[in-house]
């Protein structure tokens, strides 16, 4: 299936995939993008990815929840490009017989997705700028408003 | 009189989001000492593309589709990836 | 809004009412009609409800969600009447600007629902019996298929 | 000569789900002595309603739409709930 799409992720769709007589529970997860991060107001986001490395991190992903929890069916889509405020940049849906496998897993699998799977988050902020956001590398919006810091702010590409 | 040196190999370094953007380019390829690990590499990126430098005790690296730790060797094939902490979700 | 339908629940609809771009995290979970409990064989479950004390106990408990979690918006529906196997039969959408309280209040809204909620729902067994469901009275399945039990089976309205 | 009882008072039980279908009706209607609490209650329902005693002890009681604790007056309405353990989800 599409793990990695341009267009709008159709998060119904992809509920109504995973459900199943033997299953009890589906939960589903929506990373949205958000307008205020730390008092700074954004005006869209732009996601950049390594495709391949990226789609099989995912697949690893998939199996390792199904190792841990007894699930059904896993669904994870992220979506790429320009995102407006309010659209939604990932979707994981998963369905189990019971529900604390269900909310584990999914929440497992959003926290591990943020964490190893090769995708970037450009913010655009308000005051025109844009700035790529890397986790531990320093606190982005507070530095994009520093003047002399180490790591100039970046300029984006639109 | 001839200069004996290390003998060098070429290695390509595909960058993603920050680290291409500094580079300016989608690839950059730098020169490395044979038997070299991805921590040498760490090091060579920095001194070969300044801009790059203040990324480069950050950088992830990936041969093919799985990450490299340091300890790593330098692929047969001379491509390696690098990118900064990753931010989807 | 509507908390308890005898309608098939929207699910879609509740979660894009959900979105905001005050947030970064969406989370749903759907309740489903399961066809197998402990090796028996469901063939549809009916709902049944006080319907005064469910609305007042369900709007409580996301009054108590929102003192807990920074929520900016908490959808909670029950559907009641009879159910087939795979429908949905309680949605929870919240959303949070960031996805732990979105998870944690989620899970809390459910795991509240089934304790307070004065809704029951009654097993219509594939061998042609029913038999409310009532947690901590016995382990109904079990039971329900030993003779001489000291709570005779119950028999089902349809 | 006079026989001398507690003055008794009649309170409508309204029932749900197991409990309803053992009655066969929606509401009971069942004698308590004045100032019982819902303990006392609890075990009327049992007394009066023999199919019901198997899940007496279980019941849980609302007065309006709130929970009402064992330790809780009779409501000078006359009616309560009562309905075994909740299992919506």
């Amino acid at each position: 299936m599409i793990q990695l799409t341009h267009d709008p992720i159709d998060f119904s769709a992809l509920t109504e995939s995973v459900r199943s007589p033997a299953c009890g529970a589906v939960v589903l997860f929506l990373g949205t993008v958000r307008e205020m991060t730390n008092g700074a107001q954004t005006l869209r986001l732009a996601y950049d990815a390594y495709p391949a490395m990226a789609e099989a991190k995912i697949a690893e992903l998939e199996a390792m929840a199904r190792e841990r929890w007894p699930l059904q069916e896993v669904r994870i889509v992220h979506r790429l490009g320009t995102l407006e405020l309010g659209e939604v940049s990932v979707a994981i849906a998963v369905s189990s017989p019971h529900r604390a496998d269900a909310f584990d897993a999914g929440r497992w699998l959003i926290d591990r997705f943020k964490a190893v799977v090769p995708i970037w988050k450009q913010e655009h902020w308000a005051d025109g700028t844009t700035e790529w956001v890397h986790p531990g590398i320093a606190d982005p919006p507070a530095e994009s408003r520093e003047s002399g810091s180490p790591l100039p702010r970046e300029r984006g590409q639109g | 009189m001839t200069v004996t040196s290390t003998p060098q190999i070429s290695v390509s370094v595909r960058l993603f989001a920050a680290a291409r953007e500094r580079a300016g380019a989608e690839v950059v390829t730098v020169q490395v000492p044979v038997n070299s690990r991805i921590a040498d590499l760490r090091i060579v990126i920095g001194e070969t593309v300044p801009s790059l430098k203040p990324l480069a005790a950050h950088l992830l690296f990936a041969i093919g589709t799985e990450y490299a730790t340091d300890d790593a060797p330098l692929p047969a094939s001379g491509e390696v990836v690098a990118f900064p902490p990753v931010s989807g979700g």
